[in-house]
């Protein structure tokens, strides 16, 4: 079967994300005075096949913990579906 | 047709080719009929592709071609003049530097962060194609007003994307040059340059040969960018429309770029490639032809072989698409599977797309039918070639100069802040600290300062370049003012101790169809010949671009020069900071300081004046003889020609340059303190001398004619100019670091 | 003294860190291929800088699961000196031999100067060369290295003299003006500076060579 | 009222992505072999306040439009919710 794995990495908030902030101030000087806090991270789309979304969910784990995002920084969750 | 096929894996998509859609393609009704005629029949859709891909002005030079002849392309040490990816000079030691520079204006101008990048990594595979490892990168810009509301994103992104590729490429970025200008508001130009070294007995050249030789494909996989890209987007003028052809946008990817260069620079050590050719504008097509018109043969290509990112791209997109980080070889028969190990080593396909034929055609099939056979002649030597309307502009450009109605400053120490403060004169440190310029570990003389010095290890010497062009001298005069962008070159690279040696040049010029714009380009090129022939530095590699035109108006003519020069010894350098005190500053040379065409006119008076200043080329060819044989001999290691803003703005640079030390001269004003201080003229250049060494540059000056003043001595902390006793200048020299230095980072914030 | 120099695909300082080591230091130094799985015999390592798998992702992510990164943890786990420069330094972080992470700098640009550091620790296998406190100017050239690690590791860092080099003015916004760390050990040290870039006094200055010497002294120790 | 936006931004399908490519390898040599197409992107969460969910979309649609995505190589989709 087909999947889709959807993988949101965000920096922990410890720690600073001065790009999140960039976007932020731009935010502001374009006008937009409604906009708070901003947090920039990464949006990973993986394709993958499986037997059964159980299955495929720890194996999407796994790759999180070992290559997708680094724990040291960064904090990630996901979503798994039918493709 | 071959075997029967199901739609959903035969991608042709065959429109039926009218004349109509040969409009379409940019090809004119007279061309259109030629395509025909060469032909003998109706082209195919792919057919109808090719042609106008090549014929475009981008790849045929049409409107060039019959120009470019006049310049001296060859001299005792051109190994490789223009004519092959990039051009080569001899440099000493059995060794050779290739280089070339090129634009690519309009895909940075839709997306200046990929347009920059791949416009790097373009111009670096046609010097690595060559043989030659890349070693030094260049890049020249111009931007619209300062305060224009597009300037900082544009200027932020291209200079991302020029460090974005060439740092994770790996080659250093040395030098180049920024310049902002209202006449850029809708076309910035982004010119890249690499130069490369290569033994003399190992420079490849991309000419197909040996009948039943395979060509195959290296590199990354074929998907839709950039179909019609920087071809057609380089060959008309920029409209609306065309921030709306998006699909051209191509992304650059430097890792494979780094892969590209190292696996190819391995395969070519070996025996195995004939030929090797990059994919750049008009990709396969064009890289496939030219590799075989060069070599009188033909080539058909298995289009079902093409790696393809997606498999839905089309026999017609496959021969289009500009998708980056792919080349063409011509191999040995037999030779496939050592090539083809090489390459995977490094993790990039190789695969058999073709074969060298003796129809002269260049083919084309596409599961079982032929899609393409066209002589390759009719692509290349017997493309169109116009030789334009050319016509002086009715009036001159600018504006006579009354002198008395400029009023002059009265504070002379506010002015040059505000110069050193202003968009061209200012500090370009932001720009090239965003580029690695250690990598390599060649990098003797770094950007800051005139020209760059990279360390050839092979000969002990070493290669200095520089790019220049100021095109308010251009615009006013296309003869001088082309001619002042080479005497600048010269004199850049002179004063880090060089002798300038070949040059390669991007002519950016305006719509061709306006007689107007080819008189500049005309006129440009007669000036440059000249000068060439003059200073003995031929040309041996370039690029045009034309249309660079926004809702009617042209660019103000820019023939950026790129000037390569060799150092005779890697220890013997100069720089423009001022190190030491107690030195004895001279001014050397005897162009005469003019308002005229000055940035000082334009920044403080906001008028241009209607000509450029004087040039001497005699004088300026004694005058960089005379810098190269001081510092060759180790009697100087500071100096500094001086350019835009004059005197004041070039001592001002050699203070702030250095660790803050001032200094004290005294200079005679024959005429208004304005015009000595901030006036322009070639020939003149400044050097911090030791007590000691100060003799010999004399004796030198005399023996080569060139006049030397002594203006005074370095010291202290503070930047001071008298005229005849009196002060004009006293600035501490921090203050003037901190306008000059702050100036440019507020430019790209847009604040 | 035999050096290895690791080349990852997208290594691009390898080539100057070999130069640095055999034609200005007289050391022998050998490339090793990102696949190998042995270290041949080097008596000190260096992964050196560049963009090792194009960086993306993350700065050293990819290039940490190369075959030779398993030698290179268990070479140093047995005490070889080991040194990681730049993206070195980034994959030496993400195959944790050393804390931290390194993200991008503050002012979010690619920043090529030369840096001044202070030798916080002059006992590890890279700094024994240095006096206590010493001053040396070393190129930076990078756009990720601002050093981040949570309360904690930074305390227990502090704590360790795991602190090797500070920035005397932050060019990238790292915590506590950290420029390079080292394990517990010692032997086994990153940063973002390029000391092969400060050796050769054609090219700028040569505050770098008494990093590459030290090792000759902790080889001695040891 | 207090909102969440959370935006996606990623690579049009026509545009290269290298990034995602060199995930795809990685993952594959790490023994993934399940995995097929990788696309890596942006993942960008805006809080801001407004009155309505209705108006909070029409701003977060402009500011993708406007800063949040490059249009010429990128797609962006989000999701509004109250925070
Ligand atoms: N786009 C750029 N990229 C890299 N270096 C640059 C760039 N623009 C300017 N520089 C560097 O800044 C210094 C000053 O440039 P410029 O004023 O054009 O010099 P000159 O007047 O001697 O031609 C030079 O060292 C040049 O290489
Ligand atoms: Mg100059």
């Amino acid at each position: 079967m087909d999947f889709v794995a959807r993988v949101y990495v965000v920096p922990k908030p410890a720690i600073l994300d001065p790009q999140g902030k960039a976007v932020e101030t731009s935010l502001h000087s374009l006008g937009y005075e409604e906009v708070g806090d901003v947090r920039l991270g990464k949006y990973i789309e993986v394709k993958l096949s499986g037997d059964g979304a159980a299955g495929v969910e720890a194996r999407v784990e796994e790759m999180c913990r070992r290559l997708l995002a680094n724990e040291v920084i960064e904090d990630y969750r996901f979503d798994v579906e039918t493709a | 047709m071959g075997a029967p096929v199901t739609k959903a894996t035969n991608y042709r998509v065959a429109p039926e080719v009218t004349r109509a859609l040969g409009l379409e393609h940019g090809l004119t009704d007279g061309e259109y009929d030629r395509v025909v005629e060469h032909l003998g029949r109706t082209p195919t859709f792919e057919e109808l592709g090719v042609f106008s891909v090549m014929w475009s002005e981008h790849c045929s030079y049409k409107s060039s071609r019959v120009h470019l002849g006049r310049f001296p392309t060859t001299g005792p040490r051109v190994l490789q003049g223009p004519g092959e990816n990039a051009g080569g000079i001899d440099i000493g030691g059995g060794m050779a530097a290739i280089f070339k520079i090129e634009s690519h204006n309009h895909p940075s101008y839709i997306e200046p962060y990929q347009g920059a990048a791949t416009g790097v990594g373009g111009i670096l595979r046609d010097v690595f194609t060559m043989g030659a490892r890349p070693i030094a990168n260049m890049n020249s810009l111009r931007f619209g007003r300062a305060d224009h509301e597009k300037t900082p994103f544009l200027l932020g992104g291209v200079v991302a994307g020029v460090g974005g590729y060439g740092n994770s490429v790996g080659v250093a970025t040395v030098g180049g040059e920024a310049h902002f200008d209202a006449g850029y508001d809708g076309n910035i130009l982004v010119n890249a340059f690499t130069l490369g070294i290569v033994a003399h007995d190992k420079i490849f050249r991309a000419s197909a040969a040996g009948i039943g030789n395979p060509i195959l494909y290296v590199g990354s996989k074929t998907g839709r960018d950039g179909i019609h890209g920087a071809s057609l987007l380089a060959s008309s003028e920029f409209k609306e429309e065309s921030e709306q052809m998006k699909p051209t946008v191509q992304v650059g990817d430097p890792f494979t770029e780094n892969l590209l260069i190292e696996a190819c620079l391995e395969a070519m050590a070996g025996d195995d490639i004939v030929a090797i050719q990059d994919m750049g504008a008009a990709g396969l097509t064009s890289s496939s032809v030219e590799m075989a018109s060069r070599g009188g043969v033909g080539i058909c290509l298995d289009l079902d072989k093409i790696p393809l990112r997606d498999e839905s791209v089309t026999p017609y997109e496959m021969l289009l698409s500009e998708s980056q980080e792919r080349m063409v070889v011509v191999a040995k028969q037999g030779r496939e599977d050592n090539l083809r190990e090489i390459f995977e080593r490094w993790g990039l396909d190789c695969v058999p797309v073709g074969i060298v034929t003796d129809d002269g055609r260049f083919r084309a099939t596409y599961r079982g039918e032929e899609v393409a056979s066209i002589p390759v002649d009719a692509l290349t030597d017997a493309a169109p070639a116009y030789n334009r309307p050319i016509a002086a502009p009715d009036k001159p450009a600018g504006e006579a100069l009354d002198l008395g109605a400029i009023k002059e400053p009265t504070d002379l120490t506010a002015t040059l802040t505000r110069l050193l403060a202003s968009p061209n004169l200012c500090s370009r440190a932001w720009i090239h600290e965003q580029y690695d310029c250690y990598v390599g570990a060649n990098t003797l003389v770094r950007p800051g300062g005139d020209a760059a010095v990279v360390r050839v290890r092979e000969t002990g010497g070493g290669l200095a370049m520089t790019t220049d062009c100021n095109s308010r001298y251009v615009e006013l005069d296309p003869y001088i003012g082309a001619q002042h962008a080479m005497a600048e070159a010269v004199r850049n690279i002179a004063v880090t101790g060089g002798r300038a040696a070949a040059m390669s040049d991007c002519l950016n010029f305006g719509n061709p169809e306006k007689p107007e714009v080819m008189w500049q380009f005309s006129r440009a090129i007669d000036g440059m010949s000249e000068a060439c022939n003059f200073f003995g530095t031929p040309v041996v590699s370039g690029n045009v671009s034309f249309y660079n035109d926004t809702l009617g108006a042209s660019i103000p003519p820019t023939p950026v020069i790129a000037m390569v020069g060799l150092v005779k010894d890697a220890r013997t350098t100069a720089t423009i900071a001022i190190e030491k005190p107690d030195q004895i500053v001279v001014l050397l040379g005897s162009g005469e300081p003019e308002l005229n065409a000055s940035e000082y006119l334009s920044v403080v008076h906001g008028c241009t004046g209607d000509r450029p200043p004087a040039l001497d080329l005699e004088a300026e060819r004694q005058l960089a003889e005379l810098c190269a044989r001081v510092i060759e001999r180790g009697h100087v290691s500071t100096a500094h020609d001086l350019a835009d803003g004059g005197l004041a703005i070039a001592i001002a640079e050699m203070c702030i340059a250095g660790p803050g030390i001032g200094c004290d001269i005294d200079i005679t004003v024959a005429d208004r303190f304005d015009t000595a201080l901030f006036g322009e003229s070639g020939a003149r250049v400044l050097m911090a001398i030791d007590a000691d060494g100060i003799d010999s540059v004399e004796t030198e000056a005399a023996e080569l004619g060139v006049a030397m003043t002594r203006l005074g001595s370095t010291g202290g902390t503070r930047l001071r100019i008298a005229a005849q006793g009196a002060m004009l200048v006293d600035a501490a020299v921090n203050d003037l670091h901190e306008a000059w230095s702050t100036a440019l980072p507020k430019i790209a914030a847009g604040a | 003294m035999k050096w290895g120099v690791l080349h990852f695909p997208g290594s691009n300082d390898e080539r100057d860190t070999i130069y640095a080591l055999e034609s200005v230091l007289g050391y022998h130094a050998r490339l090793l291929w990102h696949g190998d799985r042995n270290l041949a015999d080097c008596d000190a390592i260096v992964l050196p800088g560049g963009f090792s798998y194009g960086d993306y992702l993350r700065c050293g992510a990819l290039a940490r699961f190369s075959p030779v990164m398993e030698a290179v943890a268990d070479f140093a786990k047995s005490g070889g000196p080991v040194l990681g420069i730049c993206n070195g330094f980034q994959v030496l972080c993400e195959a944790g031999l050393l804390p931290g992470a390194l993200v991008q700098n503050r002012g979010l640009k690619f920043r090529c100067v030369p840096a001044t550091l202070t030798v916080e620790n002059n006992t590890t296998a890279f700094t024994l060369g240095y006096e206590d406190g010493a001053q040396a100017v070393i190129p930076i050239k990078h756009g990720e290295g601002c050093y981040v690690a949570d309360q904690s590791t930074l305390a227990e860092i502090q704590d360790h003299g795991q602190i090797v080099f500070r920035y005397t003015s932050n060019p990238n916004g790292s915590i506590d003006d950290i420029a390079g760390v080292c394990n517990r050990e010692g032997n086994v040290v990153g940063l973002m500076p390029h000391p092969e870039h400060a050796v050769d006094p054609l090219t700028g200055v040569t505050d770098g060579q008494p990093l590459f010497r030290s090792v000759d002294q902790w080889k001695q120790a040891a």
